[in-house]
């Protein structure tokens, strides 16, 4: 299964079958073989999100900027994330005397914790899925907002100047960027009405691919689809709304006086928030799990390729697309100042999320 | 010595290998910090640039003291500096590596003689592990000097300290003809 | 500048200034030192010296609107420090014109420019920190290159430099 | 002055005037910060130290501390012959060593009172320009990087490392050349240099239009720096400012067509100076774009020398240099238009000694830097480092 997983245009639909066969595996009552499902794409995205996350990112980065990037270490350098993570775990734990313990400490690990708990809701196939909650869309929304308090108590618990500008910009934007963000999303759940996530990916299946995904289903789902995908580099503080980690005005940002296995967990946590968002917006709007490719006449493509394990292939390529882009726009655009943030958040994204809102919402009532 | 001790400079296999994969994981990614003091930081700015790339050997630099392994001390270090320095080396978590880029680093470079206010030599005030000649340094010098770095992290073991290892260093040179002979024999053959 | 020699344009410009200046202040300012590689005069008066800066800098044939450079310089011989300026009209006239002025080795004090030029703020600062004259009227005259608590004034061509600086050894 | 924009009510008002001065009208209580920018931080270009007074975001006052670099350049110069001191020059102004020599060497002559050979002087000019657009490459390129686009930084630099690979081929280093002697040049440029100098000529013409469409036509970038910044020319007079920042500031001014030295006044060139449109006159950008402009101003005067250059025919790049330098007495004040302004060196020779009794390098950072204070007031932290990067500051020069 695992070995299977990693190459999934190999796969039939034998392996299908097996999977279901899995969910119903129990073992002296426990719904073991459910857990097994749940816990494998869940385990490999958290791993490979952020191995290779890190790792992409720095050989996307170099692609584009003329250079080789990481070759030295391991063929490639593909065993470089590894290495740094390794050497990060040796290196002395620096607590600084004037911080504030506790919040120093708990700090990376809220932020920790807080990108990867979405991670339960997300279906990543038609059986893979950690929590089947039916308000897992709103659950989403409002988990992303924990890592406020962890980012807020890594800044100012580090008693650091440029660590408390990182912090409190940082939470300024995420605060701000919740509600465009949110009200983009909701866009999507008027479309499919529900909250649950997997529902939501159901709606968008059927034989035509693509043409049954909610971006593609109305002209005005592209306005909030867009809305939401600016709102997301915000709230994981990416590029051009890297304000909060400014490497040129801040130093490092929130995470200034961290070393060590600290920092590394709050380096992962920004790589896992950043396959959360990117997997929320393919959920929302590009049919999660479901392929893209459609039927034509004999040629069931759709068919061919739809399938739990197919579905976490799709899920997860879907995500990776997103966080491509994502890593573009960090390599190609200069960093917005602070005001003209809150003056995009405010004056520009809210009103049109409402506007997409009341537009999606007339669409739905009048337009079969 | 004590009983741990004894069994631990022994060299024995598990020791040693788990020593290796540590070696390895420090020597791969040794975060520089991006310091730059003079002539010699822009040098090293050419290095991390792409006709050179650092980040190649995984060496990328970061702006942080916490986050570095490794401080390039790359220009002239002046009296007024020679007190920040000091500082940014302490705030440097365990274990760090200083490397002394440039003649102004090393000694005081062409400032020896009538600079009052610039600082002889950066290893009055923090210890220096690898010297990289020039004025400024080439930036195939700067990659030679981070792969003496590099050398210096393989020679450390558990039980054998730092002072240990550069002594190991000094006494086995790697002389380049016999890397580059040895190379030419393996693409011959 | 020989005798008998042409005077370069350059140097007629300067010495048309020098009149206008030279009709104000009198003997206030010396004769003008017609070189060619930088024509001067020396501010005699000292204590008139922020006055003629001003009239340099504001009248309407003047306009000595930008000040290039100010050097100070030891001269040990004559037991003086000074400060050579160079004071330029750009866009205007561009005529050129040098100032010297000089005070007494120790304790000597030279009437501050940093209000008329702004150039001057910073440089002053430099001078002072680099021979130890002070400028009367200088908002903020603080050592610029030096550390505070550095010894002595190193330009000075009998500057003896300090063993240690904070516990550091200073000479080779 | 009129409002433009208004964040808040009540307790705490923030208002950003229409040049660009944010004014915080509050009715809290609030601390005033004190907030050490430096002399390690990735946007200080080096070891400046600005000690800002910041309430909260805006900045109440920043004050540049230097000397964290200062090298004893003027003591040295006196306790070293004059040729000696060319490679001291070479560490001023680092990135534009070419330049700060060509100043030096000016200054030098004009008080020895030589006459230089045409095609020294022909060379002279092209590596100086060859090494202004490098210079440029790297001001361009950290102010990227100062306002968080990093990948404009590593394409200048690339491009910045042919000019290197050209002047080390000519003059034996890659950074800190000696090349311009007293007089004359260490050697002549080698046979195909020429050539190869054209043939960077064209490969950089397309080059620069990438640039600008990366960087200095990006929206965010021209937001960023739009308005920031702003001095009026009366002002950066007074101020002492030169180069690129007085051009940006909207005055028309070059030492090397109002001050004419070398084989200049022979060249057509335009000098760059901002619209009014694409930037106000003044502000962040503008400085920026004149930066930009310069670089093909500077293609276009290699270009030049390059048709015009004499032939090496029996030519010494020695020959004009004195068996002993020792200038009559006298002083001199001589200047050259460097990449960051007027660098511009005083010299007072006693006639006697081999040494200069005095050596002054009016270095031009120096002097722009210090309007710093007056720029940085009431502008946010990000502002902040758009003004540092925009100045273009090598610590090198500054603290000498």
């Amino acid at each position: 299964m695992t070995l299977n997983f990693s190459i999934p245009f190999l796969m039939g639909s034998s392996l299908n079958v097996w999977s279901e066969a899995l969910v119903g595996f129990n073992l002296w009552g426990l719904p073991l073989g459910l857990i097994i499902l749940a816990a494998i794409p869940l385990v490999f995205i958290a791993l490979y999100s952020l191995t290779y996350g890190v790792y992409g990112e720095r050989k996307i980065s170099a692609f584009m900027q003329d250079r080789l990037g990481p070759m030295d270490v391991g063929k490639w350098g593909i065993l470089q994330t590894i290495a740094d993570i390794l050497k990060l775990i040796q290196k002395e734990d620096i607590v600084p005397t004037s911080a504030d313990k506790f919040l120093f400490v708990i700090g990376p690990g809220v932020l920790f914790v807080a990108s990867f708990l979405a991670y339960a809701v997300l279906p990543f196939s038609s059986a893979f899925i950690g929590a089947n909650l039916n308000v897992g869309l709103y659950y989403a929304i409002g988990i992303v907002a924990l890592e406020v308090v962890g980012i807020l108590a890594a800044g100012w618990g580090s008693n650091n100047k440029w660590a408390l500008y990182g912090a409190v910009r940082s939470v300024a934007q995420i605060v701000s960027y919740e509600i465009p963000a949110a009200i983009a999303l909701l866009c999507g759940a008027m479309m499919a009405g529900t909250l649950d996530m997997q529902q939501i990916t159901l709606l968008q299946s059927g034989d035509y691919g693509f043409v049954h995904f909610y971006l593609f289903q109305s002209p005005i789902a592209w306005l909030p689809f867009l809305i939401y995908f600016v709102a997301s580099l915000a709230e994981v503080n990416r590029a051009p709304f890297d304000i909060p980690e400014a490497e040129s005005e801040l130093v490092a940002g929130y995470f200034t006086e961290y070393s060590g296995m600290k920092f590394a967990v709050i380096f992962l946590a920004e790589y896992g928030s950043m396959f959360m968002v990117s997997a929320i917006i393919s959920v929302v709007f590009l049919g999660g799990w479901n392929s893209p490719l459609p039927n034509i006449g004999s040629l069931a493509l759709n068919t061919w390729t739809n399938g739990p394990v197919w579905g976490a292939f799709w899920m997860i390529m879907k995500g990776f697309f997103f966080i491509f882009v994502q890593m573009w726009l960090r390599w190609t655009l200069p960093r917005l100042r602070v005001d003209q943030l809150m003056y995009l958040c405010w004056k520009v994204l809210t009103p049109f999320a409402f506007i997409s809102f009341v537009l999606t919402a007339i669409w739905e009532i009048y337009v079969p | 010595m004590g009983l741990l001790d004894a069994g631990i400079t022994r060299h024995n296999v598990l020791v040693t290998s788990v020593d290796n994969v540590l070696n390895w994981a420090r020597l791969s990614s040794l975060w520089p910090m991006g310091f730059g003091l003079a002539c010699c930081a822009i040098e090293m700015m050419a290095t991390n640039a792409s006709n050179y790339d650092l980040e190649r050997f995984g060496i990328f630099p970061r702006s942080s003291p916490r986050q570095s392994d490794l401080m390039i001390v790359a220009g002239t270090v002046t009296m007024k500096m020679a007190e920040r320095v000091i500082r940014l080396y302490e705030q440097m978590p365990e274990p760090r590596y200083v490397l002394s880029m440039g003649s102004c680093s090393n000694c005081g470079g062409p400032y020896w003689e009538h600079g009052y206010h610039v600082l002889k030599g950066v290893d009055r005030v923090i210890p220096v592990d690898v010297y990289v000649p020039g004025c400024p340094p080439r930036p195939e010098s700067l990659i030679g000097g981070l792969m003496k770095v590099q050398e210096l992290i393989r020679m450390e073991q558990i039980g054998i300290s730092r002072a240990d290892a550069l002594k190991k260093l000094s006494e086995k040179p790697v002389d380049p003809q016999f890397i580059i002979e040895h190379d030419r024999q393996a693409s011959k053959a | 500048m020989k005798e008998g020699q042409q005077m370069s344009q350059s140097v007629k410009e300067s010495e048309a200034a020098y009149n206008i200046i030279q009709e104000q202040f009198g003997s206030a300012i010396s004769v003008f030192d017609a070189n060619e590689t930088m024509p001067f005069f020396e501010v005699l008066d000292v204590s008139r010296w922020t006055e003629i800066a001003l009239f340099m800098r504001d009248h309407t044939k003047l306009k000595f609107n930008y000040l290039a450079c100010l050097s100070g310089v030891d001269y040990p011989t004559e037991e003086k420090v000074g400060v050579v300026y160079n004071c330029e009209s750009l866009g205007i006239f561009n005529h050129k014109l040098a100032v010297k002025i000089r005070c007494s080795r120790q304790g000597g004090s030279i009437p501050s420019v940093a209000y008329v030029w702004h150039t001057a703020n910073w440089h002053e600062r430099e001078a002072f920190d680099m021979y130890g004259m002070t400028f009367t009227g200088h908002p903020d005259l603080t050592r610029i290159l030096c550390p505070d608590d550095w010894v002595g004034h190193p330009l000075l061509k009998d500057y003896k430099v300090q063993e240690t600086y904070h516990g550091i050894k200073v000479p080779y | 002055m009129q409002e433009l924009d208004t964040v808040g009510q009540g307790s705490v008002r923030i208002t950003r005037k229409n040049d660009n001065i944010v004014v915080i009208e509050k009715d809290l209580i609030t601390e005033q910060m004190v907030l050490a920018m430096g002399p390690q931080h990735p946007s200080t270009h080096g070891v400046l130290k600005l000690e800002c007074f910041t309430d909260g975001e805006v900045i109440t006052e920043a004050i540049p501390c230097l000397g964290y670099l200062h090298r004893c350049f003027e003591k040295t110069c006196e306790r070293v012959d004059y040729p000696a001191v060319v490679p001291y020059t070479d560490r001023l102004d680092y990135l534009a060593a070419m330049n700060t020599e060509f100043a030096y060497a000016i200054a030098v002559e004009k008080l020895l009172d030589i006459e230089i050979p045409r095609r020294v002087e022909f060379i002279r000019v092209i590596v100086a320009e060859l090494n202004r657009i490098a210079s440029h490459l790297v001001a361009i390129g950290t102010y990227g990087i100062d306002l968080g686009a990093f990948t404009p930084f590593l394409f200048c630099f690339r491009d910045r490392e042919i000019i290197l690979g050209l002047l080390e081929w000519a003059s034996g280093a890659r950074m800190l050349y000696n090349y311009i002697w007293i007089g004359g040049l260490a050697y002549d440029v080698p046979s195909d240099f020429l050539k190869r100098v054209k043939e960077f000529v064209n490969y950089f013409k397309p080059k620069a239009v990438e640039l600008c469409n990366l960087l200095t036509e990006n929206e965010i970038f021209v937001k960023r720096t739009w308005g920031i910044g702003m001095m009026p020319a009366d002002v950066a007079i007074n101020y002492g400012w030169s180069g690129p920042m007085l051009r940006g500031s909207g005055v028309k001014w070059d030492l090397r067509r109002n001050d004419p030295y070398s084989i200049y006044p022979e060249l057509d060139f335009n000098i760059p100076v901002p619209d009014g449109k694409s930037s106000v006159v003044g502000d962040c950008l503008s400085r920026h774009l004149v930066r930009a402009y310069e670089m093909d101003e500077s293609l276009k005067i290699i270009e030049q020398c390059l048709e015009k250059i004499p032939s090496s025919e029996g030519f010494n790049s020695r020959s004009a240099i004195p068996k002993r330098i020792r200038p009559k007495a006298g002083e001199v004040y001589a200047r050259a238009e460097n990449p960051r302004g007027e660098l511009g060196f005083y010299i007072e020779s006693d006639g006697k000694s081999t040494k200069p009794v005095r050596c002054k390098a009016r270095s031009s950072c120096f002097v722009n830097l210090s309007a710093m204070k007056d720029m940085s007031k009431g502008q946010l932290i990000p502002d902040l480092v758009a003004i540092i990067g925009s100045i273009d500051i090598v610590l090198g020069e500054v603290d000498r």
